[in-house]
């Protein structure tokens, strides 16, 4: 195979960065789900979309 | 006719509650005295009514018209002179007041009586802004705001750096507005000289309106 | 609308006439952007004279964006930002007359630096109309671009490091277009500079028709 | 759809902002990435190709495996700005709060994607071009402005203020990041009238049946890859939002305890006992 340093760089940058970020995001979803009320977290339900910005 | 008109209004600074529900009725032609300890909300108050708040909760319309929808319509109906007296630094007082009473539409004349009215020393009016004392700043502030002929008349804290002279011209703003048929709601500490020329006074305290005694 | 647009851009000209920030500071910077340049790429001065489209036009952006930071910082002095809110102007007329101060400080900045290059690199002129048209046409389109998005950092603490982050990449075509029609008329470039101006034309325009439309939305509390 | 209220009563579900579709899809690109890494280094063969002329080999030889990831990261970053902006006209139309986050989500992986673009581009481009970039490149350009403004628009989202001017800035930001980036390509195009990108990879005529295959293979698994990170990143951005809100009513209970502290000093002032003014 050819180009083999290369290829493991492009395709280790990509698996590195990406992998990072789900991480981070993940974490970050984690983190704020222990303090959110479980009632708040309707994933995607029709009614988050009725909401307009600056309503209660 | 009600001017000021608000049921359970929160406003949100940040995370903060600075209004926790504030319900008040004001009536065209009263005049109203806001008292409370510092951080009750009274300038956040001042400042809704004025059109420059965020309703989080609640409803209310200023003028009869909506806090939530028209608050460009209330800004320019209404005179607020608060803590920020909203001049430029770097210009004389004379281009301070000549610019804002063009971009409020208020006439020549109409900026001359209020000239007149809040006794500004001619003199300064080819000094620039910054080298005015707080008092003068003041004085410039609420002829800007009288210059506009506000139906509403919102003074936070308005005798703050004035000397005796100022003050007694605040009184007597109050009450020849409140007399020409314009609301005012005033925000000070000054109970003594503000009471006898208001017609009530609401205690603010906790980001709500607490109903007060009629003025003596 | 014409009377607030110039009674706002009177203002904006009035401070700085009296502050001086534009004329005693942006300026010098610039030319010392000019200065630095002619270090860093040696005293050749047939490279200088190549690449003057270029260094003219980073130089000019550069200080730009201290002329739009300024343009936004005085209304936030003491509320005037909320007494323009208050004042019932139309914020397309509000947007418009920052836009014009800010263009005419612009304009003078980038006439004086015009000169310095001309001295400084030793740049041929060939085409006087293209390279004033094009100077204009491009000033109008950085002046609007940045007055639309210093209106949206207003109020901001981190305004002066956001601002550069946010206006340079938009500013890029105006850099690319401007350097190219300099070229023709410096004559270093075999390019079409007038279709070069047209763009630039273009690009000026969108910006101040989205800027009209948009400042009303940016003007609103935060 | 699952709601968060079975997650934890069932403890099916371990993380915060999975539900059962994300948890489907995870394990779908699970599998599906070792099939594109099968078919990306495995099946498909190298680029050769014997040039008619002289009777050398040429082509990319194995370089190509590296288009397999720059060119789904190209084209999830095109949609994921695309999606961004569709989310901002909608925040100004509607004021809808769910098309902000999405707008926002999308945009943090167009970043991540426009990054990619660059780096993957640029290491396939020293092997093949003989140099990691081109000024001349119009894709290559606009690709690099395009990551510029997307951090100025996530910089814009971070700003200070209330959720809803922040959201409208971010929105005339978000549109404008479109225009911007059209700005861009039309004048780097006109500017650099060549370019030494491949104008079709995908139609070029040499291709083989596998390696299209696999190319648009790469293309799909990228795209549902982005609708899984898509459907976190808006989850935590709701998240964060509600999070925001929490502690309202304990706030606002906070703050009217304190009138009734001033009541009683007020009770006292009328009684002649005490000053506070």
């Amino acid at each position: 195979m050819t180009h083999v340093g290369y290829l493991v760089a492009g395709w280790g940058s990509a698996f590195l960065i990406i992998g990072i970020y789900t991480w981070v995001l993940i974490q970050r979803g984690n983190r704020l789900a222990k303090r959110v009320p479980v009632e708040k977290q309707r994933w995607m339900s029709a009614r988050d979309e009725a909401e307009r910005i600056g309503d209660a | 006719m009600s001017v000021v008109s608000l049921r359970n209004i929160v406003v949100l600074l940040g995370q903060f509650p600075a209004l926790s529900g504030a319900t008040l009725e004001v009536q065209a032609g009263e005049s109203v005295l806001l008292q409370g300890p510092n951080g009750a909300g009274k300038s956040t108050l001042l400042r809704l009514c004025a059109g420059l708040q965020r309703v989080e909760r609640g409803d209310g319309s200023i003028l009869g018209h909506d806090l939530h929808r028209e608050r460009r319509i209330i800004r320019r109906r209404v005179g607020l002179v608060g803590h920020r007296t909203m001049l430029y630094d770097d210009l004389t007082t004379g281009e301070n007041l000549r610019f804002w009473a063009r971009a409020v539409r208020a006439t020549p004349e109409e900026l001359d009586q209020a000239i007149e009215r809040m006794q500004i020393d001619r003199r300064l009016m080819d000094v620039p802004t910054r080298q005015l004392s707080a008092g003068q700043r003041r004085r410039t502030a609420l002829a800007v705001a009288a210059a506009r002929r506000p139906e509403l008349w919102l003074l936070d804290e308005p005798h703050a750096g004035l000397d005796q002279a100022g003050r007694d011209i605040v009184d007597s703003l109050i009450t020849d507005a409140t007399a020409a048929g314009a609301t005012v709601l005033v925000a000070s500490h000054e109970l003594d000289r503000v009471r006898p020329v208001v017609d009530r006074q609401v205690t603010v305290a906790g980001g709500l309106i607490l109903e007060g005694a009629d003025a003596v | 609308m014409l009377s607030d647009v110039l009674l706002i851009a009177g203002k904006d000209l009035r401070v700085e006439l009296r502050s001086r920030i534009a004329l005693n500071q942006v300026v010098p910077f610039a030319l010392l952007v000019l200065v630095l340049f002619g270090f860093a790429l040696d005293a050749d001065s047939s490279t200088l004279a190549t690449f003057t489209p270029g260094l003219y036009w980073v130089a000019v952006v550069l200080a730009a964006l201290l002329a739009v930071h300024r343009s936004v910082s005085l209304e936030d002095g003491d509320g005037a930002d909320e007494g323009l809110l208050m004042s019932g102007l139309h914020p397309a007329s509000v947007f418009l007359g920052k836009a014009v101060a800010l263009i005419a400080e612009l304009l003078l900045l980038a006439l004086v630096l015009l000169g310095g290059v001309l001295i400084l690199y030793g740049a041929p002129v060939d085409d006087v109309t293209l390279l004033l048209l094009t100077t204009v046409a491009a000033v109008i389109g950085v002046g609007a671009a940045g007055t639309l998005y210093g209106a949206l950092l207003s109020g901001q603490r981190a305004r002066e490091t956001i601002l550069p982050i946010l206006l340079l990449p938009v500013l890029a075509p105006v850099v690319i277009g401007a350097s190219r029609a300099f070229g023709d008329a410096m004559g270093s470039v075999a390019t079409d500079g007038w279709s070069w101006l047209l763009s630039l034309t273009g690009f000026a325009m969108l910006y101040l028709a989205v800027g009209s439309v948009a400042h009303g939305a940016l003007m609103e509390e935060a | 759809m699952t709601t968060t209220q079975e997650v934890v009563e069932t403890g099916r579900f371990d993380t915060a902002t999975g539900s059962r579709t994300t948890r489907m899809l995870g394990w779908a690109l699970i599998v599906g990435l070792i099939v594109l890494l099968w078919l990306a280094f495995v099946a498909t063969d190298p680029d050769i190709r014997i040039d008619a002329a002289s009777g050398d080999e040429i082509g990319q030889f194995d370089a190509v495996r590296l288009i397999y990831v720059h060119v789904p990261m190209a084209i999830v970053a095109y949609t994921a700005f695309t999606v961004t902006a569709i989310g901002s006209v909608m925040v100004l139309l509607r004021r809808s709060v769910w098309w902000d986050l999405v707008a926002g989500a999308s945009a943090e992986i167009g970043a991540v994607a426009s990054a990619l673009t660059l780096i993957t581009g640029s290491i396939w481009g020293r092997p093949i071009w003989n140099t990691y970039w081109r000024w001349d490149d119009v894709r290559l350009m606009t690709t690099l402005v395009l990551f510029m403004l997307a951090l100025g628009y996530l910089a814009v989202r971070r700003l200070e203020g209330s959720a809803e001017s922040r959201a409208r800035r971010a929105a005339i930001v978000g549109i404008l990041l479109v225009i911007n980036s059209i700005i861009v390509n039309r004048s780097v195009e006109w500017w650099a009238s060549q370019t030494l990108h491949q104008q079709s990879t995908i139609t070029d005529a040499a291709i083989e049946d596998l390696t299209l295959f696999t190319f648009m293979y790469a293309i799909v698994f990228g795209l549902a890859g982005y609708v899984w990170l898509l459907i976190k990143g808006f989850r935590v951005a709701w998240l964060e939002r509600q999070n925001e809100r929490f502690g309202l009513v304990e706030a606002l209970e906070q703050r009217r305890a304190e009138a009734e502290r001033t009541d009683a000093v007020n009770a006292a002032v009328d009684t002649g006992t005490g000053d506070q003014s």
